[in-house]
């Protein structure tokens, strides 16, 4: 394999992980988020400050689900108060609240943000293989979840919290559950993303990228796990697809998004499903 | 005198904020969809202003000219784009809303250049007035004139003049408002033409206060002013104004006294976070159960 | 006999509403209680304060002999009480069995954790099919509750409140939107719930049934009870006559 | 054919730049083969666009190496790029020279690496050089662009202010996405320095500079290199005037090399070239010199060729040379802006005054 | 005055209604019955132009009127009193009655509202309050309200009982006589059927979308077993 071939393929899986782990909390629970580069960037963050400190891969993983959750639970406490559409907003200003506060942090690295993290000592391949596992691992529990109560019981919040609660079911304790898991996971993708680059700057986590991870989702199918990641596949290597159209990238790139959505904007999913639906039916 | 000037720059700010998120609270009220592509709208404005006033050497004329053609392009958003995309999820138009700005953004760049397009003659940008210290730009008042006299009008609008009520009543209930004469399609191009008409007088006012319309122009645009619809309890006109007035003023002042620990865009979130923690509804919210 | 629900002093104003304005009273464990009124006397209003869904100003709400008055509604529907809504709130993207499966599956969803550790559904799903027997909705079960006729989701709420296998039952206008034959029918399935040891608390203007199944009521104007007791006693007090009941409606009850 | 791989933001926030940096070195490969190519082949010029992004620039720079087959690379984006590409490159044994990167890490990944424009603290220690000992002006306040560029060189002008007497009154700071002023103009006016110094680019510094002018803050303005664009003047419009701006370049030189640049770039872009595009044609044509000198375009033989450059004309000027740090050697050109026209108004010298760091 | 010939009509794929035929006479209350889900919200809403048409014909006064969109049918004089209430819930009452005569600008806007008022006094008391904080009852009143205010020819009511006090069906039946009286038409949905026998001139019962009775008022109080059947009536005095 090629070293760019390495490299694009730890991308896809980071983003896999990324995009799996934001569907569970805006497509299973139905909390809209539009801040998931804030939880991943702080897990970036805390890994790369872990692994400055003891170069211990495990440490580094820890750190980076740790701060990805950590932070993840707070902006859940945030969603206990607020109306779902100010949610979404309110997590766009997480975005924002985070980039512009790793900023002006010396201590982050600032705007110069961190360089020099010691490699892994696994090589690029070896890295690539252990993205791969996680990201395996975070499809099957993302799977796991979507059938177990939890999971039903997502669905309830998602829909009418008032009437999930009238059932019992206590909306607080599961928007935290799936900011919790969500967000974990979302830091440990950013951990894999440090050791990826062994350098980061705050920039790479900014608001298009939480936009990006949501458009995976919806155009995946918004609570299909096979949707999002298939959607996340295509996303990550839709802009390398198309790297001959050089000027006129981001162009192309917009205009795929719309036409996408217009034509299937029930995502992959819906589009998988009534396929499927016809060829019974003949 | 600082803090006068401060002010006045937080309520130019406020003002110009205020006309741009304006069409955006009025889509989402209307539609639920937060229409990230008034962003485009903004900057389209902008673009025609300046590229019609260097070609006719008129300033008004630029305007006359964005206040045509963005309305017509507003609606042409909801008619291919937004129409066919209702039944589903609002996340699903959000989307595609936001791939319409990633297109349109680069789209301007490619036809008018990276460098961005100036004024050939502006004089309006660089006429101050000073009293009694407090300097303050033609630009500045027009800015503030202009958003007084459009507020009160849709103010008036909405809550005086059976259209304004026939609006609201389909951004509650579409069908049943139908049935009842008010004709919905007339109430979303006459939303989005309003809407996009503001957002295109704002892109001017802001281009000539820069002197300078680049691709980027609508970039502050498209996230802050989510910020603001959502802070004035998304959907009310009048909470927009208020917000968009607080955060202008949060803005001028905040710069100075925080703007060693956080950047201005950060500043907005942080004042749109810790209000919604205090008050879940927003400014003016007064929701129903 | 043992009070299940206390009310102490409960009020809460709206603006210049005031919509109910200090309601103290008790209910006993075994207890049929029809809560009527007139239009806008406060009664959904007091059943979603005790719900938990609306914050009272002032009062205390006792499930059980313990105070409740800061818990949540789901913790309080933990505690055994349950209830259906006037306007109905289906979950309506779900089909009409997942509603109620939901429902019945109150002992795994406790908690996120708990609910993380199970998947199987198999009996829950037979004790629904059960309650949705039981409520008349068979053979709807695959569709979306969406989709259902507003008189079928008035049993689809009837059904989810039982299936969370309650202790007491608060049920808001659960007859409005059906016709005799299914009211009658639907009576009697509350009549059934109540034989098996459930205290009921019904609001409805369906006076007819009220008088046949009620063993006391409670008659709330203006966000204040003025009257209570034997239902055919307070249906003869002046004031209720006055305030809720028209000439047509006790003519044809009479008659 | 001998492949230069070339990196820049084509797309995105930092296209500005790019696109300058693009057109500038197209001008040089085709000035280099018009002139006989190097070892008697053409130079051929393998583009990506990286975005200004760092994983972009890892993707690119792993694609020019593994599937172009590139020893020899030019990099014409910002830091970030440039910082992540560098390991990199660094590791697969590719030279790479940096146009405009300002962050020190570029040439601290190794020995390939070479930077062809001051670091950020050196431009800023000269710029502090310049307020006190030229213009003599004692008390300043500064604002600073928030981004590595802005930061890194506003860094290193309030280390080296206080051995020229100057004294920083003030520090303010912007983002990128800003264009309005107000707070900041009004405090400066407040202030009431001798003074401004900002950092910033010429479509942030345009608007910046009219307005400290509108609200009739007369002092000397003091900008950073990448306020170097016609197109400041033409946003800043008459409030441009007498606008200081360190590590610019003398687009008057006599120098004909710089004359047929001016003029050939205009044309194929429309517009004036600013200083990105300069560095980056110099860039490309340094390369050209390295491989001809050693003979080869084997990329040790060119490293060595490049380490040992002495005195090559850049279109800026005559560079001295890299240090061991494989940094570059120059003095600095400080031009004024006049009747609408970049004037030099002298050079900062004095090459201690901002050498920049050894290994 | 309304015809329905063949009428079939439903959700997408979904067929609610099947081949249904009725004529509503002009200056008439005409009861539409059937258990749940028998298709009268559907009938309803076919005619005021809100659901898919899928065969036959609706006519006003012998026009044609299928294919014309529901914004269009208002000029006709058709008003709804729909299922559920739906009032403009971010609007206060005053500004949905104002709505609800949108289609005749200002033509005595003032004497229709005074009329409202007299009708149901307690939405004067209520005047500003935003209609979504009404109670149940209190909405049902604006919503028959707001239906009065277009001064239909032709009134549909859903569910006119639905929620209201036994005193406020009175008042509410009594008041649909007058406008009978005023000429107007009206098509009511009603689930106590002895209330609907008392008062309509026609009555059709459907079930599971397709008409399984028509006759008059006193026709249908006779068939006594139908009703029982159909709809449960329950015989008199059995409380
Ligand atoms: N959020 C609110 N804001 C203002 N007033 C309210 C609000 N909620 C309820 N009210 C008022 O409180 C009173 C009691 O309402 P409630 O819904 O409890 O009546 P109800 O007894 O259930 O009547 P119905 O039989 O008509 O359903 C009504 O007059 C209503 O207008
Ligand atoms: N939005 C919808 N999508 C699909 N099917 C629907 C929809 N609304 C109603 N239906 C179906 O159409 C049929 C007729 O429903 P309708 O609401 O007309 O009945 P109804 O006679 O008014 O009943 P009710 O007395 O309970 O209100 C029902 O089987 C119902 O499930
Ligand atoms: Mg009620
Ligand atoms: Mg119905």
């Amino acid at each position: 394999m090629s070293a760019y071939t390495i490299s694009i393929v730890s991308i896809i899986g980071i983003n896999v992980i990324l995009a799996v782990s934001l569907n569970m909390i805006s497509g299973f629970c139905g909390q809209i988020s539009l801040g998931h580069g804030a939880f991943f960037g702080a897990g970036a963050y805390a890994a790369a400050l872990a692994m400055v400190a003891t170069a211990s891969v495990p440490l580094a993983l820890l750190a980076g689900v740790v701060a990805g959750s950590v932070l993840g639970i707070l902006v859940g406490f945030a969603s206990l108060r607020v109306r779902s559409d100010f949610l979404a907003v309110s997590t766009i200003g997480v975005n924002f609240l985070f980039v512009g506060f790793v900023r002006k942090q010396s201590w982050l690295g600032g705007e110069m943000g961190i360089s020099g993290i010691p490699p892994t000592g696994f090589g690029a391949s070896g890295n690539m293989i252990m993205i791969l596992l996680l990201a395996c691992a975070t499809v099957v529990f993302s799977l796991y979840v979507s059938r177990s109560w939890m999971g039903f019981a997502f669905r309830a919040v998602g829909e009418d919290e008032q009437a999930a609660a009238t059932l019992g079911i206590g909306a607080g304790a599961y928007k935290l559950a799936a900011f919790g898991i969500g967000t974990a996971l979302a830091g440990l993708a950013g951990a894999l993303y440090a050791f990826f680059t062994q350098f980061i700057t705050v920039d790479a986590f900014d608001f298009i990228l939480s936009v990006m991870l949501m458009a995976m989702v919806v155009i995946g199918g918004i609570g299909s796990t096979w949707g999002v990641v298939a959607a996340a596949v295509g996303l990550t290597l839709l802009p390398e697809a198309i790297r001959f159209v050089n000027d006129y990238r981001l162009l192309v790139f917009g205009g795929m998004l719309v036409l996408v959505i217009r034509l299937a904007p029930g995502g992959l999913a819906a589009l998988v499903h009534n396929l499927f639906a016809r060829t019974r039916k003949a | 005198m600082y803090y006068i000037d401060l002010a006045v720059t937080g309520v130019s700010f406020g003002c110009m904020y205020a006309m741009m998120s304006v069409g955006l609270t009025l889509v989402y009220g209307l539609l639920r969809i937060l229409h990230v592509a008034h962003a485009a709208v903004f900057a389209l404005g902008a673009y025609v202003v300046v590229l019609v006033a260097n070609a006719t050497g008129s300033i008004a004329l630029g305007f006359l000219a964005a206040v045509i053609v963005t309305p017509l392009f507003g609606i042409a958003i909801y008619r291919l784009l937004y129409e066919p995309l209702l039944r589903y999820r609002p996340d699903v138009p959000m989307i595609a809303s936001v791939g319409l700005l990633v297109l349109m953004q680069d789209a301007f760049r490619i036809m008018f250049g990276e460098q961005g397009v100036t004024f050939r003659q502006n004089a309006l940008s660089f006429t101050t007035f000073d009293f009694h210290g407090v300097t303050i730009s033609a630009v500045q008042i027009a800015l503030i004139v202009t958003a007084a006299v459009v507020f009160a009008g849709l103010h008036l609008f909405t809550t005086r003049t059976r259209t304004g009520l026939g609006w609201r009543a389909t951004v509650s209930r579409p069908k049943i408002a139908a049935s009842f004469g008010v004709d919905p399609v007339k109430v979303r191009y006459l939303n989005f033409a309003i809407g996009s008409a503001l957002a295109a007088v704002a892109g001017g006012l802001v281009a000539l206060l820069n002197n300078l319309v680049d691709p980027s122009i609508g970039f502050v645009v498209s996230y802050k002013a989510l910020a603001i619809i959502v802070l004035g309890g998304l959907g009310s006109v009048r909470g927009t104004l208020v917000a968009s007035l607080v955060l202008g003023l949060v803005e001028a002042y905040g710069t100075i006294f925080i703007g060693a620990w956080l950047d201005r865009d950060a500043i907005a979130f942080l004042a749109l976070i810790v209000l919604l923690m205090i008050r879940p509804q927003g400014f003016t919210g007064a929701r129903t159960a | 006999m043992s009070a299940v629900l206390e009310l102490d002093d409960v009020a809460i104003r709206f603006g210049g509403v005031q919509a109910v304005g200090g309601v103290t009273r008790t209910v006993d464990a075994g207890d049929f209680v029809g809560l009527i009124g007139p239009n806008g006397a406060g009664k959904t209003t007091l059943i979603r304060i005790i719900a938990g869904l609306l914050r009272p100003d002032r009062g205390k709400v006792m499930l059980g002999g313990s105070d409740v008055t800061g818990e949540s509604t789901s913790a309080r529907v933990r505690a055994g009480l349950a209830l259906t809504h006037q306007i109905v709130r289906p979950f309506r993207e779900m089909t009409v069995l997942d509603n109620v499966i939901l429902a019945a599956g109150i002992g795994y969803t406790s908690g996120p954790l708990r609910a993380l550790l199970h998947v199987s559904r198999r009996r829950e799903a037979e004790r629904a099919m059960e309650i949705l027997g039981s409520v008349g909705l068979t053979g709807t079960e695959r569709r979306l509750a969406g989709e259902l006729p507003l008189g079928q989701l008035k049993r689809l709420e009837l059904a989810r409140a039982l299936a969370v296998d309650p202790k007491i039952v608060l049920l808001d206008e659960p007859l409005a939107g059906l016709n005799h034959a299914e009211a009658s029918r639907q009576v009697e399935t509350i009549m059934e719930v109540h034989r098996r040891g459930i205290t009921v608390v019904l609001v409805e203007h369906n006076l007819e049934e009220v008088m046949r199944v009620c063993r006391r009521l409670i008659v709330l104007n203006n966000g204040v009870v003025i009257g209570e007791g034997d239902p055919w006693e307070v249906m003869a007090n002046p004031a209720v006559q006055e305030a809720y009941v028209g000439s047509g409606m006790m003519a044809h009850a009479e008659a | 054919d001998v492949k230069i791989g070339f990196q820049a933001p084509l797309t995105g926030p930092a296209a500005t730049d790019g696109k300058s940096a693009q057109i500038a070195a197209g001008m040089a490969v085709e000035d280099i083969n018009a002139a006989g190519g190097v070892l008697g082949q053409k130079v051929q010029l393998v583009t990506y666009d990286d975005q200004a992004k760092s994983d972009q620039a890892i993707f690119t720079a792993n694609k020019l190496i593994g599937e172009d087959g590139v020893k020899l690379v030019v990099n014409g984006s910002y830091s970030a790029s440039g910082r992540a590409a560098a390991p990199v490159f660094q590791k697969a044994g590719v030279v790479m020279i940096a146009a405009y990167g300002v962050h020190p890490d570029i040439t601290r990944a190794g020995d390939y690496m070479f930077r062809l424009v001051h670091l950020g603290p050196p431009q800023g220690a000269a710029t502090a050089l310049y307020i006190g000992k030229t213009l003599g002006l004692k008390k300043i306040s500064t604002i600073t662009m928030d981004n590595d560029y802005g930061q890194a060189t506003m860094d290193g002008f309030i280390e080296a202010a206080p051995k020229y007497g100057v004294e920083v009154v003030n520090k303010y700071s912007y983002s990128l996405k800003d264009r309005q002023f107000g707070s900041i103009v009004a405090s400066v006016k407040r202030d009431n320095p001798d003074g401004v110094y900002a950092t910033g680019y010429f479509f942030t510094g345009g608007p910046l500079v009219a307005q400290l002018r509108a609200a009739g803050i007369t002092v000397p303005i003091i900008g950073s290199q990448a306020f170097d664009s016609e197109k400041f003047i033409e946003i800043a419009g008459p409030a441009a005037e007498g606008t200081y701006i360190i590590d610019s370049f003398d687009r008057d030189r006599k120098d004909e090399a710089l004359q047929k640049f001016f003029t050939e770039f205009k044309q194929r872009a429309g517009y004036a070239p600013e200083g990105v595009a300069a560095i980056t044609y110099s860039a490309v044509r340094l390369m050209a010199d390295g491989i001809k000198r050693a003979n080869s375009a084997e990329p040790d033989k060119v490293r060595d060729a490049l380490a040992a450059t002495k005195d090559f004309p850049l279109l800026e000027g005559n560079m001295n040379g890299f240090n061991s740090l494989h940094e570059m050697i120059m003095p600095i050109q400080v031009n004024e802006i006049k009747g609408g026209k970049f004037t030099p108004a002298g050079s900062i010298t004095d090459l201690n005054a901002f050498a920049p760091p050894e290994k | 005055m309304l015809k329905l010939d063949h009428l079939s009509c439903g959700y997408g794929a979904v067929e609610a209604v099947r081949d249904v035929t009725l004529d509503v006479p002009a200056g008439s209350i005409f009861a539409l019955l059937g258990p749940n889900g028998a298709g009268k919200t559907s009938t309803i809403m076919a005619v005021m132009g809100h659901v898919d048409i899928h065969g036959g014909r609706i006519l006003l006064d012998g026009k044609d009127i299928t294919r014309r969109r529901a914004v269009d049918r208002v000029d006709l004089g058709i008003a709804v009193v729909p299922e559920g209430r739906q009032l403009f819930s971010d609007l206060t009452v005053d500004e949905n009655l104002t709505v609800g005569g949108y289609a005749h600008p200002h033509m005595r806007d003032a004497a229709k509202r005074e009329r409202v008022f007299s009708y149901f006094p307690r939405l004067a008391e209520r005047r500003s309050q935003l209609s979504g904080s009404l109670s149940g009852g209190e909405q049902q009143m604006l919503a028959i309200g707001r239906a009065l205010m277009a001064e239909p020819r032709l009134l549909l009511v859903d569910e006119l009982s639905l929620g209201l006090m036994p005193k406020m069906v009175d008042l509410c039946l009594g008041a649909l006589m007058q406008l009978k009286r005023d000429g107007i038409t009206i098509v009511l949905v009603e689930q106590n059927t002895e209330r609907a026998l008392d008062v309509a001139d026609n009555v059709c019962v459907m079930s599971s979308g397709v008409q399984i009775y028509q006759g008059t008022g006193s026709e249908a109080k006779a068939a006594g077993s139908l009703f029982a059947t159909f709809l449960g009536m329950n015989q008199p005095g059995r409380s």
